[in-house]
C-alpha cells in the first residue's frame, strides 16, 4: 500500500533519515521500532508531508505522494495519530471527533457510533474538553479522531507513550480490531515487545537507518533486538 | 554521605500530579538511574531538582560534599542551583545553536567569573587571566570528551552523538559535584551507547562526581547504575540495585511492557 | 472644582459605553488574529484607516448610498486583510514569531505611506449619515443615536462571532488551528485558508469599527488608525489577548478609564494616554494572560 | 525566486540611481549667475502636518503661476518634504540650501519644523520666510528667518480683548491641546491678557493631538459655567469639540479659537455645531482688504472651484513677499534681500506686510470671523495698540 | 576575526588571510578618517552631506543599542524611542546656554534647577546616557520578566509613557514647545568617534564572557540558566547598556538636529530603528552600522521620487510621499525575502565581501539561464 524507497530526510540540521526503504502491504500491521531519535517519527511525518524529504520516493497505491501537501495526502485516506496524542485541548470530545472528519461532507453518525463502541469512555465524556481527559482517554480520543476520516491506512506514533500497562494492552487490542476492519496500520513504537507481538511485519531503525527487518515473531526472537530493546 | 535528598517532593500541574511524593537519596560518588515509562515524571523530577519548577510540596536538599549538613535548594533559581554544584543535560539537546563548540563550553564557565562587565570589555589583566583560564579549561574539557578538533565548529553542525557529548562537557564546565543526565544515550547507535557507558563512569571518577541519570536504554541502565529508582505515573514504584529491579514484578509489568500478551 | 453631578456621571457612563464598544470592535480583530497566529498585528490600525478611506470614496466618488458604500467598504477591507495575510504573513509561516511581528510593523509602515500617496495627507471628512447623528434626550442625558447603535452593533457582532467560532465547522477549524497547525493539517484542515478567513473576519470587524468611528469622529487622514490601533490593542491585552469576550471587557474597561479619568481628574487629562499604558503594563505583570485570558503554560 | 529577486533589485537600484542622478543633474545649476531663480518650498507634504503643508503650498504655487518671471529670469519652485518630522526637517532644510542651492526659502507650516530648519538657513545665510509659523522661537535669535503672519502673543491679546470687551465675557473656560506647541503658547498669551483685563479663567482642560473624545473635558469645563470656551488647537479636534458640545446639549456656549481653525474642513467636519464660533484671522475672501485679495480669490476659485483658506492666502503672500524682496534687492544675494526686507512694504492679500528688527511681520490689525450658514463670515476688525 | 590566532584548529586559509584583512581594514579606516577630516573642515562635502553622515552615526548607535537587546540578547524590546528622548532632553538641558533656556520657556517659567544645569558636551552626553540607563534599570525590573511580544509591547508602552511625561512636565522640558538652539557640537568627528567607540565596545563585549552569556540567553534561555547564568542579571545588564547607548544616540541627535520636541520620539521611531537592525542583520554589529548608513542615505537619496521621475519610458508624476512608499516597499522585500538581513548574525569581513562580489556575475548568469529554462520548460 505504501512503498518507501531510498528516503533521505534532513531535520533540524541533522540527517535524521538516511536512505531507508520499506513497504507496508495492504491490510497488515507493520511496525517500526527503535530508540528515541532513531528517525521513526521523522519517517512518519515525511509520509504525511509535514516534513520535506531531501530525496527518495514515497508511493501510496502506486502514486507518488512525496512533495504533496499534507491536506491532499490526508484526503487520500492516510491518517496519522501523532506522537503525544496532540488532541485539541479546547475542543470537546465530540468536536475533536468531528474535526477528525473535517474533510468529509457526509453524515458522521455511523462513524461516531463506531468510535463510541470501540471506546465507550469517550461517549461518557463526549461533552468534556479534550484537555481534561486522562492520558489514556486522550490516546483513545486521538485514535478515534483518526478513524473519523475513514482512513485506508492509519499510522500511529508511539501510541503506548505514557500509558498504564493495562491501557496499553487495550489500545493494542483495539489496533488489531481496527486492522480487522480493513485499515492498514503502520505503527512506530519504543515499546518493542508490545509492538512486535502485534505486528505482522517489523523493521528496526537505528540512527536513521533500517538495520533489521522481518516478521514480528522473527524479530522478537532476534538476539540483537532482545538485547537492545528488551533489556535482557 | 548523601549529596542529594528529596523529601516528599511533589509536583502538580493543575489537576495532574506529575511527580508524587518523590523520596530519593543519592550518595556521594554513586551513579543512580531514574527510570520509568515516558511521562512517568522523570524529567519533571529533574526540573524540580534544578530549580526550573518549584515543587508544590516537599523539599529538595543538597550538600556539595556529601554529609549530614544538607541545605534546602527548594525553589531556588536554576542558575543559583548550578552555582551550588548541580549541573544537567537536557533530554532534547539544548545547545547554543549559533555558537561554536568552544563557546558553548566557555559559557558554562561564566558563573565562575569575577571580573565585571566593564573590566571584561576594557580587558583588565584579571579578566585576561580569567578568560585564558576559561579557555584552557574548555579546551581541556573538549579534549577529554574528544571534541577538540571540532572546537571552532558550529555546535549544531555536530552529529547527534557528539552533540550529546558536548552537552556533557558543557555541564562539566560548571564544575559540578552532582551531574544530572537526561537520556544521554537517546539517538545513539549501539557502539556510541557502549562508549557512553564507559565515558560516564570515567568522568565520574575523574571529576569526582555523583551522577543521577534518566535513561530508557536498559542496557546502559543495568550496566552503569549503582542503584535505580523506578517511577510510574509520578509514583516511585521500586528502588534497588539493578538485579533487584530486573527481577521486580511491578517494574517488569509497568516499564518493560506487558511482556507476554498472548 | 465643583461637584460632579449625577447627570454628568450618567452622561459619562453613556459616553464610556460608546467609546468602549468602538474599541471593542477593533480589539476583537486583534484578538482573533492573535488567537490563531500568535501575532500582534501591528498593521491592524492601518487596516482600520484604509477602510475609512474606502467608505469615504464609495460615498463621495462612487456616489453610492451610505449603506451600500459601507457594505462595499467592509467587503474591500476584508479582501485587503486577505491580501495582507497572503503577501506579508504567509511567507513567514515557518519563520520565528519575531519575524512576523517585524513584518506586521513593515506592513503598517507601508500602508501609511501608501495612503499618503493615494489619498494625500489632507484630512477628509467622513461622510455623515443623518440617521446616526440625531440626538435624543433620556433623563437629562443627551445621546447621539449613534451611541445607541454602536453598543448594539457590537453586541450583535460579538454574538454572531461567538456563534461562528463555537458552533460552526470553520469556527471549529479556527479553534483547532489556533492550538496546533500541524495536527490540524493532519485532520485535513487547510490551515492557510482558515488563517485567511480569520484575517478577513478581523479586518471586517476593523472596518465596521472604523465606520462607526468615522461617524462619531469624522476625520480621516493616513495616520488616523495609529492611535485607535494602539488603544484597541491595549484593550485586547487587558482583556486577555486571544479571547473574544476578554477583548470586549478590556475595551469597555479602557473606555471607562479614559472617560472617567478626565472627568474626575481634569488636571491629569494630559496624561490620559499614559494611564492606558500603565493599565497595560500592570495587567501584563499581574495577570500576563489578561483579565479573562487562559493561562499560558510554562516551557521546558 | 530569491536569486531572481536579488538580481532584479540590483538592476532596479542601478536604474533608479541613473534616474536619480539625472534628476538632480537637471537642477544642479542654481546659484548666482544662473538664469533661473530657485525658490525653496520647505513644507510638510507627508506626515501629521501634511494637510497644513499642502494648503500653504497651494497658495505658493498659485502666486508662482501668477507672478511669472523675476528679474528677467525664470522662477523655479523646489519643493522639499520635511515629513512633519524635526529630524527630517533639519535635513531637508540643509538639502535645500546646500544641494538645491535655492536662493530663498518659504515655509514651513508648523513652528517646530521651522525651528528645526532654522539653523541650516542661518548657517548658510539663506533668507527664509515663514508663512504661518506663529511661535516666537522661530525668528528669535535667527537673523535670516522672517515671517509674514502675526505672532501668538498678538493673537492672544486680540482674542482676550474680544472676549472681555466685545462679548462681555467675564468667565472663560479653556480646552487646549497640550501636545501642540502652538495651542500651548496661544492659551498662555490669551490667559495672561485676559486676566490682565480682569477676566477669570474658571476651568481648564487638556487633550492630546489626535484625541477624538472630548466629552469629559467639555463637562468638567462646563460645570464651572463659563461664558465662553477658548479652545486653541488644530481645526480637526476643534470641530469635534464643538460637535460634541452641541451633542451634550451645550447649545448656547460660544467658542473662541485661533487662526488655525480657518479651514474648510472645520465647517465640513463640524457642520452646524461650529456655527457662531469666533476666530481671529488675517484674511477674508469676502471682505477684500485690497486688490490683491480680489485677485487671489479669483485665481483660487478658478483653479480649485472653492473658497481659499486663510493659510492659502498666507502661502500666496509669502511667495509674493519673497518675489518683491528679490525684485527690490535686484539680486538673489542674501544680504541684499535682507537689506531690502528692512524697508519693504508688500501689499499682500492678507494686508500690508512690513518687518520689524526681529524679522516678524508688523501687524496691528486682525480680522475676526465667525461661522454663519456654513461659511466663514467677516465679523469685525480689531486693532491693538 | 577570531581571537585565537595561535590556535592550531583554525583552518589554515583563515590564518593566511588574516594579516591581509587586517591591513586592508586599517588602510580603509585610515582613508575614511582622512576623508572625514577633510570633510569636516568643509573641503569636500557641504553641510547637507555632513548632516547625513552625522545622522548615520546617530542611527547607527541607536540601532546598536537595539541590536544589543534584541539581536544579541534575544529580548524583543521596542522602548528605544523613550530612552533616546531621555538622552536627548538631558543632554540638551545641559548644553543649551542658560540665557537661551530662559527665553525659550515662555509658557511656564523654567524650573530653577533646570535653568542652572550646565556641562561640557561630552559630560552632558554621558549624563544623558546615564539617566537613560537609570530609566532602563527602573523599567527593567518589572518588564524583563516578560518575554517575546509581551516584552515588546510593555517596553513600547513605557516609551510612550516617557514621552507623555516629557510633554506634560513643562517647567522641566518646555512641553510640546520642545527645545531649540541646542549647540551644534556633535560634528562629524564627534559622531564618528562615538560610533567607533560604541562599535569597538560592542565587538569587545561580544567576545567577553558576558557577551557570550547574552548570546546564550538568546539561543536558549533555559539552557543558559541551567549553566549558571542569571537570566535577570544579564538581561538587565543588556537592557541598561542598551538604554545608555540609546541615550547617547538621543543626545547626539539633539545636537545634530538643534531642536527637539516630544513628538519626534513617538514609538514609530523605534520601528524605524528596528528596521535598521533587521536590514543590517539581527546580531551583527557591523550590520547595524551599515544598515543605518544605507537607510539614512537611501531615504535622502530617494527624495528625487517625490518630484516625479522617469525610468526609461515610464514617467511617474510628482506625488508627495512617493519616496516613502518606495522606501517602505523595499523594506518589506527585505523583511520577507532576506529575513536575516544583509549580514545575518555575522560581521563584515573582506573575505565575505569578496565572495559577494564574485557571486554577482554568477547570479546574473543564473538569472538568465533560469529565465531561458523557464521559457523552455514552462514549469
Amino acid at each position: 500500500m505504501i512503498k518507501v524507497e531510498n528516503l533521505c530526510v534532513n531535520y533540524g540540521g541533522i540527517e535524521a533519515v538516511k536512505d531507508i526503504s520499506f513497504e507496508v502491504p495492504e491490510g497488515e500491521i507493520v511496525t517500526l521500532i527503535g530508540a528515541n531519535g532513531a528517525g521513526k517519527s521523522t519517517t512518519l511525518r515525511t509520509i504525511t508531508g509535514l516534513v520535506k524529504a531531501r530525496s527518495g520516493s514515497i508511493k501510496y497505491m502506486g502514486e507518488e505522494i512525496l512533495g504533496k501537501d499534507t491536506v491532499s495526502i490526508v484526503s487520500k485516506g492516510i491518517t496519522l495519530v501523532p506522537e503525544g496524542r496532540r488532541i485539541f485541548p479546547d475542543l470537546t470530545v465530540l468536536e475533536n471527533l468531528k474535526v477528525g472528519a473535517y474533510l468529509r461532507k457526509d453524515s458522521l453518525e455511523e462513524d461516531i457510533e463506531w468510535v463510541y463502541s470501540l471506546f465507550p469512555r469517550l461517549q461518557e465524556r463526549h461533552w468534556q474538553l479534550g484537555g481534561t481527559l486522562s492520558g489514556g482517554e486522550q490516546q483513545m480520543l486521538a485514535v478515534g479522531r483518526a478513524l473519523m476520516s475513514r482512513p485506508k491506512i492509519m499510522m500511529m506514533d508511539e501510541p503506548s507513550l505514557g500509558l498504564a500497562p493495562l491501557v496499553v494492552k487495550d489500545i493494542f487490542d483495539i489496533i488489531k480490531e481496527i486492522n480487522k476492519r480493513g485499515v492498514t496500520i503502520l505503527l512506530i513504537e519504543q515499546n518493542a515487545n508490545m509492538a512486535l507481538h502485534t505486528a505482522d511485519q517489523g523493521y528496526v531503525m537505528e540512527t536513521g537507518r533500517i538495520t533489521l527487518s522481518g516478521t514480528g515473531k522473527e524479530l522478537l526472537e532476534n538476539s540483537a533486538v532482545k538485547e537492545a530493546y528488551l533489556g535482557k | 554521605m548523601s549529596v542529594l535528598t528529596t523529601k516528599g517532593a511533589t509536583m502538580r500541574f493543575g489537576g495532574v500530579v506529575a511527580v508524587d511524593d518523590l523520596n530519593i537519596e543519592v550518595e556521594r560518588g554513586e551513579i543512580v538511574a531514574l527510570i520509568g515509562p515516558n511521562g512517568a515524571g522523570k524529567t519533571t523530577a529533574f526540573n524540580m531538582i534544578t530549580g526550573v519548577y518549584t515543587p508544590t510540596e516537599g523539599d529538595v536538599l543538597f550538600n556539595k560534599d556529601g554529609g549530614k549538613d544538607m541545605r534546602t535548594i527548594t525553589g531556588k533559581r536554576p542558575d543559583l542551583i548550578t552555582k551550588m554544584g548541580i549541573a544537567r543535560t537536557f533530554q532534547n539537546i539544548r545547545l547554543f545553536g549559533e555558537m561554536t563548540v568552544l563557546d558553548n563550553v566557555m559559557i558554562a564557565q561564566h558563573l565562575h567569573i569575577k571580573s565585571g562587565l566593564f573590566g571584561a570589555v576594557i580587558g583588565w589583566p584579571r579578566y585576561y587571566k580569567e578568560e585564558r583560564r576559561m579557555k584552557d579549561g574548555a579546551l581541556a574539557l573538549l579534549e577529554r570528551v574528544g571534541l577538540l578538533e571540532e572546537a571552532y565548529e558550529l555546535s549544531t553542525s555536530l552529529p547527534y552523538g557528539k552533540q550529546r557529548r558536548l552537552e556533557i562537557a558543557r555541564a562539566l564546565a560548571t564544575e559540578p559535584s552532582l551531574l544530572l543526565l537526561d537520556e544521554p544515550a537517546a539517538g545513539m547507535n549501539p557502539t556510541e551507547t557502549l562508549e557512553l557507558t564507559e565515558f560516564v563512569r570515567q568522568i565520574r571518577d575523574e571529576f569526582d562526581l555523583t551522577v543521577l541519570l534518566i535513561e530508557h536504554h536498559m542496557q546502559i541502565v543495568m550496566d552503569i547504575s549503582d542503584r535505580i529508582y523506578v517511577l510510574d505515573f509520578g509514583k516511585t514504584i521500586a528502588r534497588g540495585t539493578p538485579e533487584e529491579i530486573q527481577n521486580n514484578e511491578r517494574v517488569i509489568e509497568a516499564y518493560l511492557g506487558v511482556a507476554d500478551v498472548d | 472644582m465643583s461637584a460632579i453631578t449625577s447627570d454628568m456621571l450618567l452622561q459619562s457612563l453613556a459616553n464610556a459605553i460608546t467609546l468602549g464598544s468602538l474599541y471593542a470592535l477593533v480589539a476583537i480583530g486583534y484578538t482573533m488574529v492573535y488567537g490563531i497566529l500568535r501575532l500582534i498585528n501591528f498593521a491592524h490600525g492601518e487596516i482600520f484607516m484604509m477602510s475609512m478611506y474606502f467608505a469615504f470614496y464609495f460615498v463621495t466618488a462612487a456616489m453610492l448610498p451610505w449603506y451600500l458604500a459601507f457594505l462595499f467598504a467592509i467587503a474591500c477591507t476584508g479582501i485587503l486583510g486577505i491580501i495582507i495575510e497572503r503577501a506579508a504573513y504567509r511567507p513567514l509561516r515557518e519563520a520565528p514569531r519575531i519575524s512576523l511581528l517585524i513584518s506586521s510593523i513593515g506592513v503598517s509602515y507601508l500602508l501609511q505611506n501608501l495612503a499618503v500617496v493615494l489619498f494625500s495627507g489632507i484630512q477628509k471628512q467622513f461622510p455623515p449619515v443623518a440617521m446616526f447623528q440625531d440626538v435624543i434626550t433620556i433623563a437629562n442625558v443627551r445621546i447621539q443615536k449613534l451611541s445607541i447603535y454602536v453598543p448594539l452593533i457590537t453586541a450583535v457582532l460579538v454574538i454572531v462571532l461567538l456563534y461562528l467560532v463555537n458552533k460552526t465547522k470553520i469556527g471549529m477549524a479556527m479553534r483547532a488551528s489556533s492550538k496546533d497547525f500541524e495536527t490540524s493539517r493532519l485532520m485535513g484542515i487547510n490551515v492557510n485558508r482558515v488563517i485567511a478567513v480569520t484575517f478577513c473576519i478581523g479586518s471586517v470587524l476593523a472596518a465596521v469599527g472604523a465606520i462607526m468611528w468615522g461617524l462619531k469622529y469624522p476625520k480621516i487622514e493616513p495616520y488616523v488608525g495609529t492611535l485607535p490601533g494602539l488603544k484597541c490593542f491595549i484593550a485586547a491585552v487587558i482583556g486577555g489577548i486571544g479571547n473574544i469576550k476578554g477583548a470586549v471587557i478590556g475595551a469597555l474597561l479602557l473606555g471607562f478609564i479614559e472617560i472617567f479619568i478626565v472627568l474626575f481628574f481634569p488636571a491629569l487629562s494630559g496624561y490620559k494616554d499614559a494611564f492606558a499604558f500603565v493599565a497595560l503594563i500592570v495587567i501584563l505583570l499581574v495577570r500576563p494572560s489578561g483579565l479573562v485570558g487562559e493561562k499560558i503554560a510554562n516551557k521546558v | 525566486m530569491k536569486k531572481f529577486l536579488t538580481v532584479f533589485l540590483v538592476l532596479a537600484m542601478a536604474l533608479a540611481l541613473l534616474a536619480g542622478c539625472g534628476s538632480t543633474g537637471d537642477g544642479g545649476g542654481g546659484g548666482e549667475d544662473s538664469d533661473v531663480i530657485r525658490i525653496g518650498v520647505f513644507e510638510p507634504l507627508t506626515g501629521a502636518n501634511a494637510a497644513g503643508g499642502e494648503i500653504e503650498v497651494r497658495g505658493i504655487e498659485l502666486a508662482h503661476e501668477y507672478l511669472g518671471d523675476l528679474l528677467g529670469k525664470k522662477v523655479e519652485l523646489v519643493k522639499v518634504d520635511n515629513k512633519s518630522d524635526a529630524v527630517e526637517a533639519a535635513t531637508a532644510a540643509s538639502r535645500l540650501v546646500e544641494n538645491e542651492k535655492v536662493d530663498i526659502v518659504l515655509g514651513s507650516w508648523g513652528s517646530t519644523l521651522s525651528i528645526a530648519g532654522g539653523d541650516a538657513f542661518k548657517n548658510s545665510q539663506t533668507v527664509a520666510i515663514a508663512a504661518s509659523a506663529t511661535n516666537p522661537n522661530v525668528t528669535l535669535g535667527n537673523d535670516y528667518y522672517y515671517r509674514i503672519c502675526f505672532l501668538d502673543p498678538f493673537q492672544g491679546t486680540v482674542l482676550a480683548n474680544y472676549a472681555y470687551k466685545t462679548m462681555g465675557a467675564t468667565k472663560v473656560g479653556i480646552i487646549y491641546e497640550t501636545s501642540n506647541d502652538y495651542a500651548v503658547g496661544l492659551r498662555n498669551f490669551f490667559k495672561n491678557s485676559y486676566e490682565e483685563l480682569g477676566g477669570e479663567i474658571v476651568a481648564e482642560a487638556m487633550y492630546q493631538t489626535n484625541d477624538q473624545d472630548f466629552n469629559s473635558q467639555l463637562m468638567t469645563v462646563m460645570a464651572e459655567k463659563p461664558d465662553v470656551i477658548f479652545a486653541p488647537g488644530n481645526y480637526t479636534e476643534a470641530a469635534l469639540i464643538m460637535k460634541q458640545a452641541r451633542a451634550l446639549g451645550y447649545d448656547d456656549i460660544k467658542f473662541l479659537g485661533g487662526d488655525t481653525w480657518e479651514t474648510p474642513p472645520l465647517i465640513e467636519v463640524g457642520g452646524e455645531a461650529v456655527e457662531g464660533c469666533v476666530i481671529t484671522t488675517f484674511f477674508d475672501p469676502d471682505a477684500p482688504l485690497n486688490d490683491m485679495t480680489t485677485t487671489f480669490v479669483e485665481l483660487y476659485r478658478e483653479k480649485y472651484n472653492e473658497d481659499p483658506a486663510a493659510f492659502t492666502a498666507l502661502g500666496f503672500d509669502v511667495y509674493l513677499t519673497a518675489y518683491k524682496a528679490i525684485e527690490a534687492a535686484g539680486s538673489t544675494d542674501s544680504e541684499a534681500i535682507r537689506e531690502a526686507l528692512k524697508t519693504l512694504e508688500v501689499e499682500g492679500c492678507t494686508g500690508s506686510i512690513r518687518f520689524d528688527e526681529n524679522g516678524d511681520a508688523i501687524k496691528d490689525t486682525a480680522i475676526l470671523k465667525t461661522v454663519q450658514d456654513g461659511k466663514f463670515t467677516f465679523l469685525d476688525t480689531v486693532k491693538i495698540d | 576575526m577570531s581571537k585565537e590566532s595561535k590556535s592550531p584548529y583554525l583552518p589554515a586559509t583563515t590564518q593566511k588571510h588574516k594579516g591581509l584583512s587586517r591591513t586592508l581594514s586599517i588602510v580603509v579606516l585610515a582613508a575614511f578618517a582622512v576623508f572625514l577630516y577633510m570633510a569636516n573642515s568643509g573641503k569636500i562635502l557641504g553641510s547637507y552631506e555632513l548632516r547625513i553622515i552625522r545622522l548615520c552615526g546617530v542611527y547607527a548607535i541607536a540601532a546598536l543599542s537595539m541590536n544589543l537587546v534584541n539581536g544579541f540578547t534575544g529580548q524583543f524590546s521596542l522602548g528605544q524611542a523613550g530612552f533616546m528622548a531621555i538622552g536627548a532632553y538631558v543632554t540638551s538641558l545641559f548644553i543649551i546656554p542658560t540665557a537661551q533656556k530662559t527665553a525659550m520657556y515662555y509658557v511656564e517659567p523654567i524650573a530653577p534647577w533646570v535653568e542652572s544645569l550646565q556641562a561640557p558636551f561630552i559630560v552632558a552626553l554621558i549624563i544623558g546616557g546615564l539617566v537613560a540607563a537609570l530609566a532602563a534599570f527602573l523599567i527593567g525590573f518589572p518588564v524583563l520578566r516578560l518575554r517575546g511580544d509581551y516584552l515588546a509591547i510593555a517596553t513600547l508602552g513605557f516609551s510612550e509613557i516617557i514621552r507623555i511625561f516629557i510633554t506634560n512636565m513643562i517647567p522641566i522640558t518646555n512641553g510640546s514647545l520642545g527645545l531649540k538652539n541646542i549647540p551644534d557640537t556633535a560634528n562629524v568627528w564627534w559622531t564618528t568617534i562615538a560610533v567607533a567607540i560604541v562599535v569597538i565596545f560592542m565587538l569587545r563585549l561580544m567576545k567577553t564572557s558576558y557577551g557570550r552569556s547574552f548570546k546564550a540567553i538568546r539561543d536558549d534561555d533555559v539552557a543558559a540558566e541551567a549553566m549558571g547564568i542569571s537570566l535577570f542579571r544579564h538581561k538587565m545588564l543588556s537592557f541598561v547598556i542598551g538604554g545608555f547607548l540609546a541615550g547617547i544616540s538621543g543626545g547626539l541627535l539633539a545636537s545634530v538636529v538643534g531642536a527637539i520636541t516630544p513628538i519626534y520620539f513617538r514609538f514609530t521611531l523605534a520601528y524605524e530603528i528596528l528596521l535598521i537592525v533587521v536590514l543590517g542583520g539581527q546580531g551583527s554589529i557591523t550590520g547595524s552600522v551599515v544598515g543605518a548608513c544605507i537607510l539614512t542615505v537611501a531615504r535622502e537619496w530617494l527624495r528625487f521620487m517625490d518630484n516625479g521621475f522617469s525610468i526609461g519610458p515610464l514617467t511617474v508624476p510628482p506625488i508627495a510621499g512617493m519616496r516613502m512608499l518606495v522606501f517602505s516597499i523595499l523594506l518589506m522585500i527585505i523583511i520577507l525575502f532576506y529575513r536575516r538581513g544583509l549580514f545575518g548574525s555575522n560581521e563584515f569581513s573582506w573575505a565575505g565581501l569578496l565572495r559577494v562580489i564574485k557571486s554577482i556575475p554568477q547570479g546574473i548568469k543564473r538569472l538568465f539561464t533560469r529565465k531561458a529554462k523557464a521559457e523552455g520548460g514552462g514549469s
